[in-house]
Formats: C-alpha cells, structure tokens, sequence
C-alpha cells in the first residue's frame, strides 16, 4: 500500500483528514449537548472534534455542524470497479458502425413504474436531447421508442418485444427506502421468466444508478448523473457488433 | 415597488383571449359529470368509511351506479330517493345502494321535487361543515396572526404521518408560514381517497381525511405555542381531486394545489376528467376560500424555462379564467411560477426577476406563489443554498406572495429536518437584509429586464391567440404547454367521465354555485 | 440505557441515523473516485452512503458530498459535564452580594501571547460590553483593568500581582495545532511556580474554549463563544464570596 | 451602473482636509529614517543572507550602526564609504561593517560625493531590479490576461510554504485572480524577516523573500497552465514594512497589504516608525507599480459598521493623500472597506450598497478592496454560504474592483481548500447571473440607499475636519479609528526611529523620489 494510493481526507495540509459532518441530534442546545455531538463525531473517527454550530432546529432538536480529523482512509489501489468500458466514440463512428451492422438498433425506453420523470430518458432518446447533444431519435443508427412515463413492467417488456427491441432503456428517478431498486429488479426477473433476458440489452439509469449497481440488478449497464447520449450511442452499438459476432442463442 | 412596464391593453387582450379559452372548457364541464365529483357529493352527505380492503363507501357506492350507466344522473339522486322512500340516514341509503342488489336505475315515477326536498338538510349540513371551517380559520387568524409576505412555505415529505407531524411542527418553530405535506408519489393515479392515517408512502405521504386532520392537530398546536397562524397545504389533484378537495374544506386547510393541467401534462389524467374534477373541487374551495396553487412551475422543468417564460404567463391567464368561472375571486388565485432558469446564463438573474415582477403587476390582487429552482439543482448543497439566496432575493424584491422555499438538498432527497431548518434561516436573513430594496429604484424602461417582461407579455399574447384559434384540446395535444403532448380522449380516468343525464341532480353543486332552488341544468 | 437517552442521528424519521459528510481526496472524478469516496464514509460507520457530489475542486483533488446513515449513537445518559454552576444572576443581585463583600473585586484581563482579538475581552471588561449588555468595567462591584492584546504571559503575572487582582481573565482566539492551550496553560505554570495560583482566580475565555477544556488546562472556569458580560460577574462575585469564607492560605 | 448622489463640493473639502493631514505627516516622515527602511536599503544594495541563528546579515549591520547612534546617516553612507575604500563588493563591506569593530560613526573627512559616486551603480543595479521584475509583469498580464472585475481574491494559509503553494494552485484551478498568503500571526511584531522557506507559522506562514519565490514559481506555472495571469499579494505592514515591499517588488508580487495605519491600531506599531516605514515602501511600491490594499475594513471588526461607516470614508480620504505624497497614482491605491453590517438589521444590505457604491463613485479611479462579512459569522457554515452570496451580489452591482472572496468557515479556521473552492464557484456564479444588474436602474434620489450614502459623507467630512484640526497623532490618541486608541510614542518599534543627519545618505530613495542626482536631505 504506497502512500499515493492510501487516501485520506485533505484539509490543507497532506494528511490532516479534516473533514466536515453536520447532523440533527434529539437534545437541546448546552453544554451536554455540545459534549453529546463531540461523541457522536468521535464515534465516527474524527478526532479532536470542533463543534462549529450548535443551533435548536425545532422544539426538540439541535442541529450541529463538527470538523473533526478523521483517522480513516481508503485503499485506491484496492478499488476495483466495474468500469462501463464504453470506447468513447464518435457521433460518425457510431453511425459509421451501425451502417455497418446493415440494419438500425431499435431501443425502447420509458421511466418505469409510478415515477413521473420523464426528463431522464427524454434527455437521452428524444431529438432534443442534453446540454446540447441530440438524443438517440436524432441518429440514422437508431430506431427509438420512447413510451414516456409512469410505465408498468409488463407493458414496457411487452411492448419492447412486439417491436424487436435490441435495448431496453429503463429510468428510475425516485426512490425512498430503495423501491427504485425493487422496480428495477423486477423487470429483469419478468424477462428473465419470460426467456428473453439473453436476446436483449438491458440498460438502467437515473441519478441513484451508477454501473456498479446495474449490473448488481441484473442490466447489462448502469448509466448516473450527467450521461450524455452519445455515450449511450457508443456502447449500443458496440455491445450490439459484440453480440451480432457470437453465435446466436437459440429461439426458445 | 420597482415596476416594469406592462402595456395594459395587451393585457386585457390577453384576458379576453383566455375568457374565450376558458368558455369553451366551462361548456363541457356543465354537461358533464365525473365519478370523482359523486364520490365527493356522497362524501359531503355523510357517506363514510371504507370495506376491510379499504376501498371507500363512497367508491363501492359510485362504482355501482356507475356499472349501472347511471352516474349522469347525479349520487344525490339515488340517496335522495332512497331518503324520501324512508331510509334512516344517509350512511345507511349508501350502503344499500353499494351492496343492496337494486338496479340503480331513474324509475320514471321518480319524484325529483320530493328526493330534493329530502336532500336539503344533508345539503345544509354539508355546506355548514364547510363554512365552519372557514369561520375557524377566519378566528385563529385574527387571533394569532399570520407572518408577513413573502410567506414562508415548505414541505415535509417523510411518508409516515406522525413523522410529517414532528417535521411539521419543527418547521412552525423554525419560521414557516404554510406547511405542505407531500403525498406519495403514486397516489394521483389512484381512484379513491385511502381511509385513515397511513405510515407507508414513496416520495411522500398520502393525502387522507385522517392524515389532513393530524396535520391540523399538530399545527394548530404550535401555531398557538408561536403565537402565529401556521397554515397547512396539500395537493387536491389527479383523480381525486374534488373528494380531496372536500377533506381540505372540512379539515380546515388554508391552501391546495389544484390544477387540471399539472394532472394532464404531468401525470396523465385525462382532460375532461380532470377539468370537471376541478370545477367541483374549486366549487368547494371558492365557499372555503381556501387559495389555490396552480403548477405553472413545473412547465418549466421539462421545457426551456428562458424560451418557454411565455408559455407560463399565457397559462396563468388561462387559469385565472378558469377560477373566475368556478367563483374563485383573485384574492383566492395562487397562480404560480418559477425560478428555473439555467443560473450560470449570463444576466440569469436578470431575467427571473423581469418575469417575477411582470407576474407580480399583471396578477395584483392574486397570492402568486413562486417556486425556487429544482431543475438545475445538483448535490452540491452548499452552492444550491447560495441559488436559493438569490431566488430568496428575487421574491422579496417582486413582492411574491407566497415562496416555496428551495431547499439544498433538492437533488438529494425529500427534505430533512436540518434541510429545512437552513432553508428557513436563510430565507428569514434575506427576507429581512433587502426588505425594502424593491423601493429604493424603478427598473430602466430600456435595459434588460424591462425588454424581457415586455418580450415575454408580447409572446404570451401571439400563444394565446393560437390556443383562442386552436381550442385548448388542440394546443395541449400539439404540447404547446411544457413540450408535452396528451390527447382529449387520452390519459387515465376518461371512463369515468359521463354526460349528465336530463334529471342530473346535485343540490350542493347548486349551492354553491349560487343557485340553491335551481333544478337539473 | 433507555431508548429516549440514546441518542441517533435524526434526519426525517427517528432513528434514522442521516448525516451529511464533506471532505476532499487526493484523486481525480470518475468511478473510481466515487467508490473511494464512498467506500472513505462507509469507514466512517456511514452505511448505504449516497455521493452526492463528486466536483473536481484543484489539478489533484476532488470534492465530495455525502449522505449516509450512521450506525454510531450517543449514550446521553453517560454524559457528565463539568457545568460550569454558576448560578444565573441579576444585575442587582451582584451588585448586592459585592457590596456585602464590602470590596471591589479586582479583575484584570488580556488577550495573551501574539494574538491581536481584542473583541472577545473588551465583550466582558469594557463598558460598551456585549449585545447591549454592559461590560464589568460598568459594574460598581468591580475594578477592571483590560491590558489590551499581544500581552506576554510574564506581564500579565506581574501587572495582575501588582494590582492585587481577584480574578485573571485570559482570552486566546487563535489557533493552530492547539497553540491556544499551551499559552494558556503556561500561564498557569507561571503563577504556580510563582506561589500564588491559589490567591487568584484564573478565567480562561475564546471562541474554542469550554469549561472542561479550560478545567483541563489548570483554570478555575472556562467561558466559550456568546458569553455574556453578567455571567462572567455573577461566576466570579459568588466564587469570590465562596473563597472568603474559606480559611484564607497562608502567604509563602 | 446605478448611482448614488455625491456632492462633488464636499468631496473637493473632504480631499483638502485630508491633504493637510498627510502633509502634517510627511513633514516629519521627511526628517527621519528607521532601522526598517536602512535594512531595505542594505538589502536593495545586495545584503544578503543570515547568520547561523538566523540573524539576517541586514539586521547585523543595521544594529551595530544603531548601536553607534549613526542611523541618521544612513547605511548607504557606510557601505558607499566602504566601496569607496575599496571594498570589494556590497556583501563583502557589509559583512565587514557587521562583525569588525570599527566605530561606524560619520568622519570628518568622509567625502559624502565620492560615496555617492562608488554607490552610483549599485543603486542603478537596485532600480534595475524593480523594473526588471515590473516590465516582466507588464509581459505576462500582457500575454496571459487577466480576468473581469470584480476580481476573485483568496488567501491561502497553512503555516506551511509547500502546502500553500498547493493551495495556491488549486486556487487558481477554481478560478481565484489573486492569491494571498496570510502571514503567521507574530511575524508584523518581527524586527526581522526571517530567512528562507519556512514550515511552521501560526494562523498563516510568515513572508519570507524566499516563501514569496516559491509562491510565484507555483503561481506563473498554474498561469500558464490556465492562460489566465493569476496574481500575487502578501502583507507589507508591521516592522519590517518596507523590506517586505522590496523584497514584493523583485520577486514580482502584483499586490501588497499596505497600511500603517493597520499596523498602529491593530498590532500596535510606534505610529511614527510605521508612517516613515510605510512612505518608503510606497516609493518602491510606487516604482514597482504594485497595487496597495489599505486595511480600513479592519476598523469595522472592532467598532459598529453602521455607526462608524464614515471613520472608514474619512480614512479613505487620508489614505488617498499619504498614497499621493509616496508616488502612487490613484490607479495602484486599493483603498479598502468591508461588509461587516449586523446582517440580521433590517435593510443590512441597503446599507451595505449604499457605502460601496459611495466609495465606487468618490474613488473612481481606484482599484477598491471590497472585504466579506468577517465578524458576524459564526460556525454555522451553510448560513454563512449564504451571507457571502449577499456581499458578492453587492460587489458586482456596486463594482467592486477586488473582492476578497468570503470564506463559509470564516468563524472556524483558516480556509481548506473545499471551503475556497466553493467560495470561487459561489462567486463565479453570482459575478454572472447578476453581471449588469448595477446598469438595470438608478437609485431614487430620497431612497434609504441614498440618503445614508448622504449621510455617510457628511459625517465623514465633519470627521475630516476634526482631524484636520487635531493632527492625526491626536485623533488616532483619542480612539476615532476602530475604537482604538495608541499614542504618538507608544507601541512597538519607536526606538528604531531616527532624526536624519544633515549627511543622510540615500540615494535609492532619491531615484524613487525623482531626483537621482539630489545631495542629502
Ligand atoms: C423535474 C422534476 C420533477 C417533475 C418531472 C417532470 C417530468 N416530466 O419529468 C415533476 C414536477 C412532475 C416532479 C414531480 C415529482 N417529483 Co420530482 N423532481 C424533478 C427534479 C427537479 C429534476 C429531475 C430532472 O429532470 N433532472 C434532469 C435530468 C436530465 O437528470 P436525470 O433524471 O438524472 O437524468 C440523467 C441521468 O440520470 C441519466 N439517465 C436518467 N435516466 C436514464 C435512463 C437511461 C437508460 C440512461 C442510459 C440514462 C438515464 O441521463 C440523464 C441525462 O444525463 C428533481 C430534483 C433534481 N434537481 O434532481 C426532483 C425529484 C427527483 N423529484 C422528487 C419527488 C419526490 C417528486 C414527487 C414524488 C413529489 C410529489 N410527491 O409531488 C413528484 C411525483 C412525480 C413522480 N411520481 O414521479 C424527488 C425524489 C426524491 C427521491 N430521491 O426519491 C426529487 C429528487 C426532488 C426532491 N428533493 O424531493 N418532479
Ligand atoms: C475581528 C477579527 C480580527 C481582527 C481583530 C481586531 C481586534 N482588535 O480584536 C483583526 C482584523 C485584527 C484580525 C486579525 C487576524 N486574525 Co482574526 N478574526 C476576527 C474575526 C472576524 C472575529 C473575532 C471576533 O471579534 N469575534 C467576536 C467576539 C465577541 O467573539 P469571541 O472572541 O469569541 O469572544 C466571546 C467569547 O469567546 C468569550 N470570550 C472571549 N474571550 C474571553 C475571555 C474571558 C476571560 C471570558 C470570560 C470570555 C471570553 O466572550 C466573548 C463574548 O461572547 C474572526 C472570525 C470570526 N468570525 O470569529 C477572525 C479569526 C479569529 N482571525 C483569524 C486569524 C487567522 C487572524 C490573523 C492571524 C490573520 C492574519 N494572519 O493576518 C490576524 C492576526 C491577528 C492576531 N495575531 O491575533 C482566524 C483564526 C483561525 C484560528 N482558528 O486560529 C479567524 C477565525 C478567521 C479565520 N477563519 O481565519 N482578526
Ligand atoms: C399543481 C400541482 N398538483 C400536484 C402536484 C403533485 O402532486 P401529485 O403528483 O401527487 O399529484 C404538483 C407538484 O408539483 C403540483 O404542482
Ligand atoms: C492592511 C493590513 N495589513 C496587515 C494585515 C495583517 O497582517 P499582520 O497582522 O500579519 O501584520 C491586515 C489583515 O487584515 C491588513 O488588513
């Protein structure tokens, strides 16, 4: 473990691990109270806590705000993470690919559930697109479905394999205690049930969704924050050329 | 106040054009009926409680007419012929009518006088309930106060009630005015009201009769301890909108959200639905005087909020139509907007303030609420906090009535007790540091944000004569509102919609549209 | 440990344990850094933590935002502060009690050491005091003598010593790697070695003191940030009046 | 940008009043010399390096002339003696005047011509220095660019050179113009500059010419890097004043805390050593065209920023004219005033605009030091987030040419590099969103913003008549400035303050002043 690698949190100096916690305890404002937030930030590994605020937030609660230095660290170098491995591409090179395929990628997306957010998906499939990309309908290599919001599992799954998905492009922006997760999973047992779940590419995104946790679910891919379309482009087309060059599963 | 200049003849156009707008939705409305406006009659003569699987009375009792084909002759009608055929009360009549085995049909021998006449003290009853509230409500306010403007409105979100109860009563210490308790996120797509106090909801927490009533509980509590009126909110929409709107009435809250076309663009409810469920919902409001928001806002977030600042304005006009159709007076009409724009434009700022003050002297009479940025807020939470100063800013600066306090974490999660505590702070801070700063300076005729009010006035003028020219159907189906498109017969909840039939009967809808003798319309 | 003394974090449901931590890392954006970052707040007992944000803030260093639930709790039932005790006073009540002492009490205060705050022992000496609240200089109950800043230790010692002093009030604002403390304890190293730390009283006072950090130092009492002038009078005049009615020390 | 009514009659007096002041002043700092401003000399003429205890060999030299009662003439009189005695080199004179035993008193037979004479390259060598330096700067803004007003100005201030440097970088990586490295809190009560790079300081690092080096080594990189000239700015105030400013001028600083006035009132300096100290290291300054901050800001920390905004206007006025007899143009004088209103006041922010753009107006030439709320912070970091954004709002409608950027842990630390980032990002986006809101409207002539601009000029010209009338020794006795009061031969560092011989040697100081060839004073 090299000192490079061995991250701690940086203050000003190298190492201090000065970091900055704030949270709400059941307790009001004093001296115990002000000794209660230093315990709870020591718990947390900070040292020599500094209680910086300590304000009554309701007729019961005080909120705080400590810097303490903290005694953890991570290992970087023990990090391995799935990384998407998307070659990043060209809007040419996408379309010069899939002219290649000899056929256009057809994909279905839709923000699945009792979510309402469409915004998402359309910044990813519509013309318009995002901070000024163009969404896959702008491209002669896809043939894009957006079926828009508020989607049920079953309707998306039916209506994905009535057209001959190659993709299909889930979004699950709220959550609360994870049901974004539970929605999300049950889509991929719902294909899987229904056999299809190796005929199809299976995507995921939203602002809770990294690749790490996609995969976790069952997707092939998991796109966060701030993806643009034309990195989306660039891995359909080439999982799409990955999968066109091994040999078929057989029609179930 | 530093005013723009409004060119008051383009003005009145404007309001012309969305009278003609608003006429033309006002006729349909008066020929029709929705399963959610009975449900809401029933309701208001007493109709109460829900089966072991917790569907309401007042659903099985509507569904059942409704099976029948005879929802367009009015819940009241079958109730009161089942009271003037002798039934003990109107619990009662419900209950057979909902699970008895007859055809729920207009008998032809049918006395309308008669069942009117025994309708008229269940009518009485119900209006007084609702204008017991509002008395209430006219006393606490008057003895206690209410806090200056901008009003300070915040949400609680936990999706347990008694949860959203302590969060609640923390944002009353912590300086809110209005409370808004956030309802879960699939329940405008349901078609009832769930019964009791619920403890399990996504994104929010549902809105029951119950759950509004422990709300109250808590907020009349502190509202005393603080010596200040706190008011309480919720979101009468979707497919229930009237039933909810009835809850809000009798539990006594001080606002709603209420607006058909937030259902339409944003969750898919269909039109017509939605438009009689408003009407009756504003019926009940309008005798409560509750104030009304309406989510012009959320345009904004699907749609280009510098491109599309007309597409607001033109909708306000549209829906002061509507209200003032429905009796609300502007004093009711919280019609709103939003501080969207993308904050790293250069002048940003410039431009939310045009739009505020042009809204701000165009509505004058109106409690305008003004909502902060969402859209462009990421999980940077100190730089958000710093966004919502500057549009904590802006509304002191226009005089908006009531502002929905941004919250740092916006782009995180439903606020936290602490989220809140900040939010409110800040507001307090800025609210008080430029008090009167809209008094020291009138905004140059020429300079930027005079040129953008008047550019956004002349392009809600040229929208508005397309949607006068095109119909309100037809501009929303070519997604004119919010770049999203629906469809007249499209959405959920057009089954429910009926034709009134020719003995159509609805006493309280009489009443409180000024006509308590009147007959079938 | 009874559940109402167990303190968690509350962030919208009790027990929740929600805390928001921030911090920077030696590492630039990207998956990796994300999984670093939370893998850093998941150390910190923070479990399902969610990074919120992830900015890059230098040519190295990344910015972070985090949301968790922390696993750590407060016993506040095994809290015991030192509590200051001083009973709250009025303005007259000390005034009283000092004319029973028949005496003035002398206080004599500085900023010590090369720290140039003024503010905080102007707040408690000086006439104009405190949030319109007037300072000890206001007081018929005592006579107050403020050195000023950057006074040395030594000085101090002599000037309160020469002026037969009740009380040294001391204030340190700065800081940096504690050098607050150990001025301030070599003071009291000062006066003992000298002979006389039981004839005076030795207040300590800043914006990073409290009373167990001042008790630890060697001083009678400690008095942290927003300290009114008239808690200050009323903790000396009844401390005073206490050590009067002790048998006085013997001079050495 | 919207303006607030200034009487230009009143401003004219309060300028006469002021000069009087600053002449008074100059009339004794003409007279006299300090072993601050021989040390400067002997540096300028090459004297380097310290003795194993870390005595610089400046200091050596300069106390053993103090030592023989022989300052008054000057340390160029004896190195130039020595050169002329055939010394080999200004190092190797010094070192023998240092550590020999000569006398080091004046002789008669010194012929002070054929000094000046041996001097004469030396001090061309020294003049050189400066401008090599300042036209290496002309080059590089030139090349580079500097970035749009208001600019973003940060410190930096670990105690630790290295890591400042990295602070420094990740500084102007987020988008600060201007980086300061906050001095160790003892260092302005140092009769010394201590040497070499140096690791440990206290609440900042000390400035050392070989810190500063390391600094613009960092800085000129990350320029390039970003092609955006960033600058770099120290502290030139306390003991050692005016050998700080040379050592600012050769290592190419851009600007300097320059004020001797901070000094008296807050580190409490002799007022007649810092005054003479001061003058000097403007003629180098003045030469170098290195921008000045002035320290007026610093009054409002220990006296009310409502009540006593004017002490801050009539200092202004002082300021101006000590800056004009040093050789500044209006263009190098960064007066200084602050944001230090109880932001929880009614209308704190009016207020605050009102003085900002008074001082905008009345110094319009001048590039201005805005600085952020300090006093009222307190830990709580999101609300001070918050505070900030109202100053940086006011900066850019007011037109603030330097903004010291306020930092959220201000009541907590010296900034980490989180805390800086976010306060550039702050900044950048408030800079834009409200870029020419100033051009947007004219104050109203009666409004609370110009009536306390009003009122602040008044008061300050009844100020300025008091000083004027008491000298500025007796005011500064009687606690006008910040509430402090110092006398004229109290504080720190009076011994070193010396009447000139009637054979005070100086050439550098004649070139600065314009006339190369003068004899002595
Ligand atoms: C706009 C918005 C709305 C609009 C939605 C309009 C519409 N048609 O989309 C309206 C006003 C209708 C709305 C309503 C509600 N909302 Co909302 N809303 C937002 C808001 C402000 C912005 C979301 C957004 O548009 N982001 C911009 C897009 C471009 O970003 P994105 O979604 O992350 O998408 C990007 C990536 O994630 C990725 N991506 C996303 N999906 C996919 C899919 C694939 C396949 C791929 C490859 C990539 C991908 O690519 C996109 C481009 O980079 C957020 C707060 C915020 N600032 O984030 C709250 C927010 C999401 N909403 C929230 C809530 C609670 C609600 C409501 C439930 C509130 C209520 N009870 O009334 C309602 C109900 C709606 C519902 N049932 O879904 C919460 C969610 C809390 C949580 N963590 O669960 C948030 C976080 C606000 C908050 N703090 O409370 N909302
Ligand atoms: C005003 C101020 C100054 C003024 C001081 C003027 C003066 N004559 O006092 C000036 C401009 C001169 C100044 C200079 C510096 N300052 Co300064 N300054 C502040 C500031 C803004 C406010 C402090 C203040 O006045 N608080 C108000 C008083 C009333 O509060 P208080 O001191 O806490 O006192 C109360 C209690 O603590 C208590 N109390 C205090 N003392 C005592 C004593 C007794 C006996 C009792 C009973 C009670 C008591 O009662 C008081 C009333 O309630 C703070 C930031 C902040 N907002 O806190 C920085 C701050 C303290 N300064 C700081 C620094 C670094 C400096 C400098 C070193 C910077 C530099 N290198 O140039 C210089 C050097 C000065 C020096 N050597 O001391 C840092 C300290 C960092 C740290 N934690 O160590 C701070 C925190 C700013 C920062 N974030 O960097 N400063
Ligand atoms: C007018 C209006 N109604 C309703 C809602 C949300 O309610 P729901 O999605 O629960 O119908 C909103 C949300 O912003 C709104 O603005
Ligand atoms: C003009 C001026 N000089 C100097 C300083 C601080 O420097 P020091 O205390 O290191 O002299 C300040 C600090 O604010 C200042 O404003």
């Amino acid at each position: 473990m090299s000192s490079q690698t061995f991250l701690r949190a940086y203050g000003d100096r190298e190492g201090d691990g000065m970091v900055q916690l704030s949270f709400t305890l059941t307790i009001l404002p004093g001296d115990r109270a002000r000794e209660a937030a230093k315990r709870f930030a020591e718990a947390h590994g900070l040292k020599h806590p500094l209680v910086v605020t300590m304000e009554q937030a309701s007729f019961e609660h005080t909120y705080f705000v400590v810097y303490g230095k903290s005694v953890h660290g991570v290992d970087a170098a023990a990090i391995h993470v799935e990384e998407l491995g998307a070659e990043a591409l060209s809007r040419d090179e996408v379309e010069g690919a899939a002219k290649a395929l000899g056929r256009k990628i057809v994909v279905v997306g839709a923000c699945t559930g009792s979510d309402a957010h469409t915004v998402g998906i359309d910044a990813i499939l519509n013309y318009k697109g995002f901070r000024g990309e163009k969404g896959l309908e702008s491209y002669k290599a896809f043939d894009a479905h957006n079926l828009g919001a508020q989607v049920e599992n079953a309707e998306l799954a039916q209506r994905a394999r009535a057209l001959g998905a190659d993709a299909i492009l889930v979004s699950q922006i709220i959550t609360q205690r994870d049901c974004h997760k539970e929605n999300a999973r049950a889509l991929v047992e719902l294909i899987e049930g229904q056999g299809w779940r190796d005929r199809v590419i299976l995507l995921l995104g939203g602002p809770r969704i990294d690749n790490k946790l996609a995969r976790a679910l069952g997707f092939d891919a998991g796109f966060g924050p701030g993806t643009l379309p034309l990195e989306v482009a660039a891995y359909l087309v080439r999982e799409v050329e990955r999968r066109e060059a091994r040999p078929q599963p057989a029609m179930r | 106040m530093a005013k723009v200049p409004v060119d008051a003849e383009k003005v009145l156009r404007c309001r012309a054009l969305a009278a003609d707008v608003a006429s033309d939705v006002q006729t349909m409305i008066d020929r029709h009926t929705t399963v959610g406006v009975e449900r809401t009659v029933a309701r208001a003569y007493g109709v109460e409680g829900a089966d072991a699987e917790g569907t309401p009375l007042a659903n099985a009792l509507v569904d059942k007419l409704h099976q029948h084909g005879s929802t367009g002759l009015g819940v009241a009608y079958f109730l009161g012929r089942a009271l003037a055929g002798g039934a003990a009360d109107v619990q009662e009549a419900a209950e057979r009518l909902a699970f008895g085995d007859e055809p729920l049909l207009a008998g032809d021998a049918d006395d309308v006088e008669a069942l009117r006449r025994a309708l008229a003290p269940h009518t009485a009853a119900a209006v007084l309930r609702i204008d017991g509230a509002r008395d209430e409500r006219v006393r606490l306010k008057g003895e206690l106060g209410v806090g200056p403007e901008p009003l300070k409105y915040v949400i609680v979100a936990t999706g347990n009630i008694h949860d959203d109860a302590t969060q609640a009563k923390a944002a009353a210490f912590a300086g809110s005015d209005i409370v808004a308790v956030i309802r879960a996120t699939a329940q405008s797509l349901l078609d009832y009201v769930p019964e009791g106090a619920t403890t399990e909801g996504y994104g929010g927490t549902f809105a029951t009769q119950e759950n509004f009533k422990i709300i109250r509980r808590a907020l009349d509590e502190v509202s005393r301890a603080l010596g200040r009126y706190v008011q309480q909110t919720n979101y009468s929409s979707g497919l229930c909108m009237s039933e909810i709107a009835w809850m809000a009435a009798v539990e006594r809250l001080d606002m709603l959200l209420n607006d058909a076309m937030y259902g339409i663009l944003f969750r898919d409810i269909n039109m017509e639905r939605t438009f009689i469920d408003q009407y009756f919902s504003r019926r009940v409001i309008a005798r409560s005087r509750i104030v009304i928001n309406t989510g012009e806002d959320n345009y904004l977030t699907t749609a280009d909020a510098v491109e599309r600042a007309h597409t607001v304005l033109a909708s306000q006009f549209i829906k002061e139509a509507f209200a003032e159709r429905a009796g609300l007076v502007p004093e009711l009409m919280g019609l709103g907007h939003a501080y969207e724009i993308d904050p790293w434009l250069e002048d940003s700022f410039l431009l939310e303030v045009a739009q505020a003050q042009l809204v701000r002297q165009i509505f004058d009479r109106h409690p305008i609420k003004w909502m902060p940025p969402t859209k462009h807020k990421t999980g940077d939470i100190f730089h958000s906090h710093v966004h919502d100063a500057m549009f904590n800013l802006a509304g002191v600066l226009t005089g908006q009535s009531i502002e929905l306090l941004g919250m740092f974490s916006e782009a995180v999660h439903t606020p936290l007790l602490m989220d809140r505590y900040l939010s409110l702070k800040s507001a307090k801070y800025i609210f008080g540091a430029a008090r009167h700063l809209g008094d020291e300076f009138e905004w140059k005729a020429d300079g930027k944000v005079a040129t953008r009010a008047r550019t956004i006035l002349d392009e809600a003028l040229t929208l508005l004569e397309d949607v006068q020219r095109e119909s309100i159907w037809a501009s929303i189906a070519s997604g004119v509102f919010a770049d999203v498109k629906r469809t007249r017969t499209g959405g959920k909840g057009h089954a429910g919609v009926v034709r009134r039939d020719g003995r159509y009967t609805n006493p309280l809808l009489d009443v409180l549209e000024g006509h308590p003798s009147g007959g079938a319309s």
